[in-house]
């Protein structure tokens, strides 16, 4: 079925009757030629470019539970590409230019949105690196613009510029970055993959993994073996304990990062405001709530709740770039495990096993990835060669001391 | 304008009349009202519009759940959008505005959307809007935006402080009505340390609200002594206007203490609310029940209401919410609504009771296995429409309907570890599960024990158990003890209209329906797909009624359904009162050095590093340019002397008798060949290889160095010393302390440095007695224990001095007057940098935390000769490139071209595209000593082009500059300045 | 979060600084280990979902190194021990 | 000592601090020497028997221990902070490493950190509001680190209505804003 607003309208006239279910709930098959791990949006939007783009067949997508129920749905939704290191940025713009077509492409309204994103800078030493990274964003043809204070006061005058214990100097924007509707995302991925022929298969945990003679030859779940010639594994926050089944240590850990939104209000933000100094960024959703976060919690943890710390850290931040939201009220906390890895950048790569494959790694960026990581997966478990734009993301570059480390704090995850 | 809704009773005080205004529209009320109550004392039931309909709203509750009567509060920076009318207490002159409508609450122009709501059906937007492309951004998702959000934020700072604080207890309760005023008496009579905490400005939670006897008292009166009696036990704070927010790890709670928000303003100095963070040995969730509606066509009318809230406004409240009020209840509970309000005088002129059994109320029109089908009246409600047992239907008239669907236990903290609450079909509600927060225990109508007596009883057990009381429980007085008789009935099956279940977030039976049909069939999916119990009440009364609705959809238990689960905040916290003081100038302590004042009172301008305030530049009179001021302190300082404050910059005192050998571990070069009374430059590495900080150490004695780090590694650094000491070599001899701020430290340069020091130090320091990369403990001004380094930062011959710093801004005035025949002048960071720059040393811009010792031109430094930390992951094959970046200089072939730091290499005639990119400018400054730009760069293969052209462009400016490469060593490249 | 230090009792995690899985004590020896045992040592992780020994800095308290196993679904914290003497008990004692 | 160099307060000025707000007082200290021992290691024995030859207490974790002139209260494992007289002991680093011999280390840490007195009838509810020590329940002689105001700070109890704190010399304006500003919102 295509949505339209003609369709729209023709259903709202005749008593939504006409609404088909946007997936379906197949039983598991015996076996396929590509299981992917993992119903979020990375794992989805693998199956959806493996179908549509790589002309395969015979796919599989396993979720232990519900379908973007992982970070897709719990996230603060920005997207941009406003990467430092050459290892990272033709991937990001890979992947915004995919979003800024993606609605049309899969007939879904993600509500895509570029009103802008800008990191704000307080020092001038923060500006000499973002200068080096609007660079660097300009010259993969991803666009940036350095403003000045004035322009930055311009576009929101009621910042805290005249009381600031780390007064505005201006900031990097990337007109380009904004935000999406997440859930929307993993809905649309979903229902562009089950139209293909794709298996949604819920509520179906891994378990276990059969590998014979270092080759994979499907997975053990909680309904049954289902074989597969190939499995991609794409579970964030799990990566640890699915590869596990496969006997791999990773350099990843997994963390809990909290994110917040308020109240719905009237429009008071457009675009998306990072603030650096004070670990706190926000932008403001569709339905008019504030969305906002900042630091994960920065201990291990697979439990999908943070601490008081962490939000009111995340809340000193806010207020002191925003004073005027001291009467805003947070309304909802939620966490996410982040796969956190060792230089905070992710890994889209073959596995010691034949047949398996890993995509992990993406610390708190991986909603902005979602459809480049699809992409480049796909094209890694189709071709079996990495995406030209994701060549860099191998597990072998901590032992060659190839590390992506935008934010160059080393083999500390919570710190990245 | 009278009060025409006014009953006898109630525990507001009629002594005293309270004005306020809504809408403009001044009323008055009482000191005990909320808003709420008093606007429907006054005949006021419309309060707000809905989120996506613009539905007219009345209060459907008494309390914190309330979804619909939301107002704006106050003007200017305390204005306060999406406040519950019904948790509002009333003050003198409180103005409260409705809000989301336009022109007016009467009249919203936006209420159309009513009209055409077929189309905005659940996930609508999701399937149009697609086409064109670009119409998204332009034109419909800003007439979104528009039309979204309810209240609207204020543009002004929030004038009001809040503060922070931390409590300790045995046992935390949390609630205050029966439930948990027991468990607070009998915790509190054993002499433990309780808090009892409750949203409430009055303690007793239903007991206010019931007529229920307590003993020989009212339910009311009996919560009255029982608050006497917690009040005077020293061991139990009280804390009313108090939220528990959230349940955190191991026994933290959050609670936010509204302090002055029944006042028009703060008092002078005193918080508007209060942070607590609380720690608690136990605590006890007595957070009561909140009754649920039951879904019929159009029940979202102002005067549609839940009946215990019904109840509640007249009993506590002296309100009656209609002059014709029916009750539709499928429960035993609902019925009274119909007995209280009848006794106290309201006209009750239906009860619709769902259930085909049960007693009859005598003196009332009861009709039994019948529903109310659709209710009319624009904006409040008219009539209901109400279809009997025997399939007849019959209009009506009424002006107030409460409505009993049952009630809900407040699970919300108890699943705040995402414990998930499980279906108990007795009551028909969920009840707390497995796996609630350890320490946590679950009483009274939160655990599902519905009666007075049963949250008596099981509170005070839950106090006994929680705190392992061993003596004889206390005795409980008489209450009622109705068991609980519910028939659940969620929604009414009747017609094509709407049935709220959401009603703020404009949420109907429908949506669910639509959810089914597409599949959005788990909870999570409807929640998400619908935005059931998104709104600001987070589905306190709707998400129950929303899964049993499509429960009964899918043909699947409640149970098999499941619930989602509650998350922190229980109701929404206001930003400031999370922040507390942490704002505006305070958000970050302020660290001072110790020639701040001096500085102060020269006029120097200040720059944030951390949280330090460093001396930028000193201005002096006439200089309307801060070039001119830096170029004059570089000159100053290279034709003669100058001084900095350089106290920032991390001190860490090592002794022990493995302190060599420990530094020859953290560091990459070696230490243990340092003579005591010499210093020497360290670099230090991340385990993984790459450089982590950089600074001098001093060997003082024997077993004694000062080790100095950068200003912004002072911290990390000393954290990694001691994890090596504690963890990695336990074995050695070492011991450890910060002396940052203990020592008043200046760097001391230029060719008269020498000359100018021995005016203030008592001790020979000629080049002979006190060689290049000297270190030894002194004295200065006839005495005063002083510590001096022959180190050079900016390549002139230099020093620094530390005195203890109380002694620090005299020691500076002293030496700028016992050397003023040298002109001595005081620079600040920017002439610091321009000197390290000029000279090549790396700092801040080159320490990015992404560069080897290979990569700054230092890799011979680190010596493979002995262990050290990132030895050996420093020679990876990724790092150790032949063509890696390398750290340069550069300078612009035509001396008055400006250069930027950020700015990239390019060859002549490359493109400006990534594949060439040549690496990056790290620290540009102005070099008034060569006269132009001078800056460090990280180039590919920089080593080897040094002395070729190249450009750097800086796209962000559009500036395209052809430079030359050059050794980074710029000024005075053999030191001969510094060994002078 | 609290952690029972081992000296002083009960204290809020705010006050540590959280660095990671307790392996990070078995540095190899940079004389006699490579680089492969080095990557090990650094960069892969067991990241439990359970139980986790994992290091924290007392850095707003006695600056000790703590070991603490900790649960990392539940977040309940079981031993803490000071991590020198988990170190001393690894046998590196004079 | 030094009659050339005149010392200043943590404040920029010549007279120690002090503010009273309702019933609270708050002195600033200028008149106390600090230095850090630590033992060396496996010198503990050592440390204790030249430590009670010279009169200063080595009192155990979380405790301060008042003495003339010393007085010491335990920061870290075998490591204390010993307060005494500055008049008479403004060279404490190297009276002390005399005394104790070469079992110790030891660091001069004076003017490391800025001293206030706290003094009042009942100085719980502003501790409530500073820090999260349960200063009602701690034993007088309570010696801990805490955070007041992301500061780090030492904070010793000396009876319910006194107490003396240490913090970060630096941010001493800083610091005094805090107690004084959860001083006016308790008064």
């Amino acid at each position: 079925m295509r949505y339209s607003g003609f369709r729209v309208i023709a259903e709202a006239l005749t008593g939504h009757k006409g609404w088909k279910p946007v997936w379906r709930d197949p039983e598991p098959q015996s076996e396929y030629d590509y299981i992917i791990v993992g119903g979020g949006g990375h794992g989805l939007a693998t199956a959806y470019y493996l179908a549509k783009e790589f002309g395969q067949a015979r796919i599989a997508v396993l979720e232990k539970g519900y379908l973007g129920g992982g970070n897709v749905g719990r996230n603060t939704t920005i997207i941009r590409s406003n990467y430092l290191l050459d290892g990272n940025e033709p991937f990001y713009e890979f992947s915004l230019k995919l979003w800024e077509g993606l609605e049309q492409d899969f007939n879904y309204n993600a509500m895509v949105s570029q009103r802008g994103i800008m990191n704000l800078i307080h020092t001038d030493a923060q500006r000499d690196a973002f200068t080096r990274r609007g660079n660097a964003m300009i010259m993969h043809g991803a666009g940036a613009r350095l403003l000045n204070r004035d322009e930055v006061r311009a576009m929101y005058p009621w910042l805290n510029f005249d009381d600031a214990r780390f007064p505005i100097k201006g900031a990097l924007a990337q007109p380009r970055g904004g935000t999406v509707r997440h859930d929307a995302v993993a809905w649309g991925y979903a229902r562009g993959a089950d139209m293909r022929g794709v298996d949604l298969i819920q509520n179906c945990e891994v378990t276990g993994m059969r590998i014979e003679n270092g080759r994979i030859k499907g997975v053990e779940t909680n309904r049954g073996f289902i074989g597969a010639k190939k499995v991609g594994v794409a579970v964030a926050g799990s990566s640890s304990k699915v590869m596990a089944h496969a006997g791999m240590r990773l350099p990843i850990e997994s963390h809990v990062l909290q994110a917040f939104v308020s109240e719905g209000l009237k429009p008071l933000i457009d675009g998306v405001i990072t603030f650096g100094a004070g670990h706190f960024y926000v932008s403001q959703s569709d339905k008019g709530g504030l969305v906002f976060g900042g630091d994960i919690d920065g201990y291990n943890s697979y439990a999908q709740r943070g601490n008081l710390p962490v939000i009111e850290d995340v809340a000193e931040g806010g207020m002191a770039l925003m004073p005027a939201i001291g009467r805003v009220r947070l309304l909802r906390t939620w966490g996410g495990i982040m796969d956190m890895s060792m230089d905070g950048s992710p890994i889209i790569d073959r596995t010691h096993v034949e047949g398996l494959y890993f995509n992990g790694g993406w610390c708190y960026g991986g909603f902005k990835a979602t459809p480049a990581s699809g992409w480049c997966f796909a094209h890694l478990m189709a071709k079996d060669a990495p995406h030209p734009t994701a060549t860099a993301y191998r597990f072998d570059r901590f032992l060659k001391g190839r590390m992506i480390d935008e934010k160059g704090q080393g083999a500390q995850p919570n710190l990245h | 304008m009278t009060q025409s809704h006014r009953i006898s009773g109630g525990q507001v005080d009629r002594t005293k009349t309270v004005r306020f205004t809504f809408d403009g529209i001044p009323y008055q009320g009482h000191p005990g009202d909320t808003l709420a109550s008093a606007l429907l004392a006054n005949g006021v039931r419309l309060m707000g519009r809905s989120f996506k309909y613009h539905r007219p709203r009345g209060p459907i509750s008494s309390g914190s759940e309330e979804p619909n009567a939301l107002v704006e509060l106050r003007t200017g920076g305390r204005q306060e959008p999406n406040t519950r009318a019904t948790v509002v207490e009333l003050f003198e002159g409180l103005d409260a505005r409705s809000q989301n409508r336009w022109p007016s609450l009467r009249f919203d122009a936006m209420g159309i959307n009513d009209r055409f709501s077929t189309f905005f059906a659940a996930g609508f937007y999701y399937k149009t809007f697609m086409w064109p492309k670009s119409f998204w951004e332009k034109i419909y998702e800003p007439i979104i935006r528009r039309a979204a959000g309810l209240g609207s934020v204020t543009r002004q700072e929030d004038p009001d402080e809040y503060d922070k604080g931390f409590l300790h207890c045995d046992l935390l309760v949390i609630g205050a009505g029966p439930a948990g005023l027991m468990a607070a008496l009998t915790a509190g009579r054993a002499g433990k340390r309780v808090i009892l905490a409750d949203e409430d400005f009055r303690l007793g939670g239903r007991l206010n609200a019931e007529t229920h006897a307590v003993g020989q008292a009212s339910g009311a009166d009996w919560a009255v002594a029982a608050v006497a009696e917690l009040a005077a036990m020293p061991n139990v704070r009280l804390m009313t206007r108090t939220t528990v927010m959230g349940a955190f790890d191991h026994g933290i709670y959050g609670a936010v203490e509204r302090v002055s928000d029944h006042l028009p303003v703060p008092a002078k100095g005193k918080p508007r609310q209060v942070l607590w963070r609380i720690y608690a040995g136990k605590a006890i969730l007595a957070g009561g029940a909140t009754e649920r509606p039951i879904a019929f066509e159009n029940n979202d009318r102002p005067g549609v209401m839940l009946a215990g809230a019904l109840r509640a406004y007249a009993n506590r409240w002296g309100v009656k919410a209609g002059e014709r009020v029916a009750v539709f209840t499928n429960n035993d509970d609902g019925l009274r609504t119909a007995t209280d309000l009848m006794a106290r005088g309201v006209d009750v002129v239906a009860v619709i009771d769902s259930r085909e059994g049960g007693e009859l109320i005598p003196g009332v029109r009861h009709l039994r296995g019948a529903e109310v089908i659709d209710s009319s009246g624009k904006l409040g409600l008219k009539t209901i429409t109400v279809r009997q047992s025997n399939g007849k239907t019959e209009d009506i008239r009424v002006d107030a309907l409460g409505v009993s669907g049952g009630w809900n236990p407040n699970v919300n903290v108890h699943s705040h570890h995402r414990s998930r609450p499980v279906y108990d079909a007795g009551i028909a509600a969920f009840v707390p599960g497995e796996d609630g927060p350890p320490g946590l225990s679950v009483t009274g109508a939160a655990a599902g024990v519905l009666s007075t007596h049963g949250a008596l009883r099981t509170g005070r057990d839950a106090a006994m158990a929680a705190l392992g009381l061993t003596g004889a429980a206390p005795d409980l007085p008489e209450a009622e003890d109705a068991p609980v008789r519910v028939s659940p009935l969620w929604f009414v099956h009747h017609g094509k209209g709407r049935a709220w279940i959401d009603q703020q977030n404009d949420v109907t039976v429908k949506d669910v329906k639509l959810a089914h049909k597409e599949n959005f069939t788990s909870v999570e999916h409807l929640k998400r797909y619908t935005t059931l119990g998104m709104a600001t009440d987070q589905g306190k009364t709707g998400n129950v009624l929303g899964l049993a609705v499509m429960a009964e959809l899918t043909g699947r238990s409640i149970p098999e359904t499941g619930t989602t689960i509650y998350r922190p905040p229980y109701t929404p916290v206001a930003m400031g009162t999370l922040a507390g003081r942490s704002r505006g100038k305070e958000f970050k302590p302020f660290r001072l050095t110790p020639s701040h004042h001096w500085a102060k009172e020269q006029g120097a301008v200040f720059v944030e590093v951390g949280n330090w305030l460093r001396t930028q530049w000193v201005p002096k009179a006439g200089e309307t340019e801060w070039r001119q001021s830096v170029d004059r302190e570089v000159l100053a300082t290279r034709k003669s002397v100058g001084i900095c404050d350089v106290t920032t910059l991390g001190k860490i005192d090592i002794q022990g008798t493995d302190a060599g050998e420990f530094l020859n571990r953290v560091y990459a070069n070696t230490f243990s060949t340092l003579a005591v009374g010499k210093c020497r430059y360290g670099l230090m590495l991340r385990e993984d290889g790459i450089v982590f900080d950089d600074g001098t150490t001093a060997r003082m004695g024997e077993n004694e160095y000062v080790m100095t780090t950068t200003t912004a590694n002072a911290v990390t650094v000393f954290r990694h010393l001691e994890f090596c000491r504690q963890v990695l070599w336990p074995e050695m001899d070492v011991q450890l302390i910060s002396t940052t701020e203990a020592w008043a430290q200046f760097s001391v340069a230029g060719p008269n440095a020498r000359k100018l020091l021995e005016k203030v130090v008592d001790q020979d320091i000629s080049d002979a007695s006190f060689p290049y990369m000297g270190a030894a403990n002194i004295t200065v001004c006839g005495g005063l224990r002083a510590r001096l380094f022959r180190i050079s930062f900016s390549g002139e011959l230099a020093y620094e001095i530390a005195v203890p710093t109380r002694y620090g801004d005299a020691l500076l005035r002293e030496m700028l007057a016992r050397g003023a025949e040298f002109d001595p002048i005081v620079y600040g960071t920017e002439a610091l940098g321009v000197m390290r720059i000029e000279k090549g040393h790396v700092a801040g811009g080159e320490l990015n935390g992404q560069s080897t010792a290979l990569n700054m031109g230092l890799g011979k430094m680190v010596s493979k000769k002995k262990d050290s930390i990132g030895m050996v992951l420093s020679q990876r094959e990724g790092m150790v490139q032949e063509d890696g970046y390398r750290l340069v200089g550069v300078k612009p072939v035509d001396p008055k071209a400006a250069l930027t730091a950020g700015s990239h290499f390019l060859e002549k005639g490359a493109a400006a595209v990534a594949a060439n990119d040549g690496g990056w400018l790290t620290s540009k400054v102005y070099s008034p000593h060569l006269g132009c730009d001078i800056a460090l760069g990280y180039l590919k293969g920089g080593d080897k082009k040094i002395g070729q052209r190249m450009r750097i462009v800086n796209l962000l400016a559009g500036l395209d500059t052809e430079v030359e490469i050059i050794s980074p060593h710029m000024f005075d490249p053999e030191g001969e300045r510094l060994r002078g | 979060m609290i952690i029972h230090h081992p000296i002083l009792g009960p204290r809020d995690a705010q006050e540590f600084v959280y660095l990671g899985d307790a392996s990070l004590m078995d540095r190899p020896d940079g004389m006699t280990a490579g680089i492969e045992e080095f990557h090990e040592y650094l960069y892969q992780r067991g990241n439990p979902a359970g139980e986790h020994r994992e290091l924290w800095y007392h850095e707003q308290g006695d600056r000790s190194w703590l070991v603490v196993t900790r649960n990392t679904v539940t977040h309940e914290i079981t031993k803490v021990e000071l991590a020198r003497d988990v170190a001393r008990a690894k046998g590196r004692s004079k | 000592m030094a009659d050339a160099l005149k010392a200043m307060t943590a404040f920029g000025l010549r007279e120690p601090k002090q503010v009273k707000i309702g019933a609270l007082s708050i002195k600033e200290l200028t008149d106390v020497a600090l230095a850090s021992v630590a033992a060396r290691k496996g010198r503990m024995a050592d440390l204790s028997r030249a430590a009670a030859a010279a009169g200063l207490p080595l009192p155990g974790p979380s405790t301060h221990a008042p003495g003339d002139p010393y007085s010491s209260f335990w920061v870290a494992p075998e490591m204390w902070l010993v307060e005494a007289p500055f008049a008479s002991h403004e060279l404490i680093a190297d009276m002390l490493r005399a005394a104790l011999g070469d079992g110790a280390s030891v660091t001069e840490q004076t003017d490391a950190w800025v001293g206030f007195d706290l003094t009042a009838d009942d100085l719980t509810a502003l501790m409530q509001r500073l820090c999260n020590v349960d200063f009602a329940m701690a034993p007088d002689g309570h010696a801990t680190r805490t955070v007041m105001e992301h500061l780090g700070v030492y904070l010793i109890k000396r009876g319910k209505g006194a107490a003396r704190v240490y913090g970060p010399r630096s941010s001493a304006e800083s610091l005094l804003h805090a107690v004084e500003a959860a001083a006016v919102a308790l008064a």
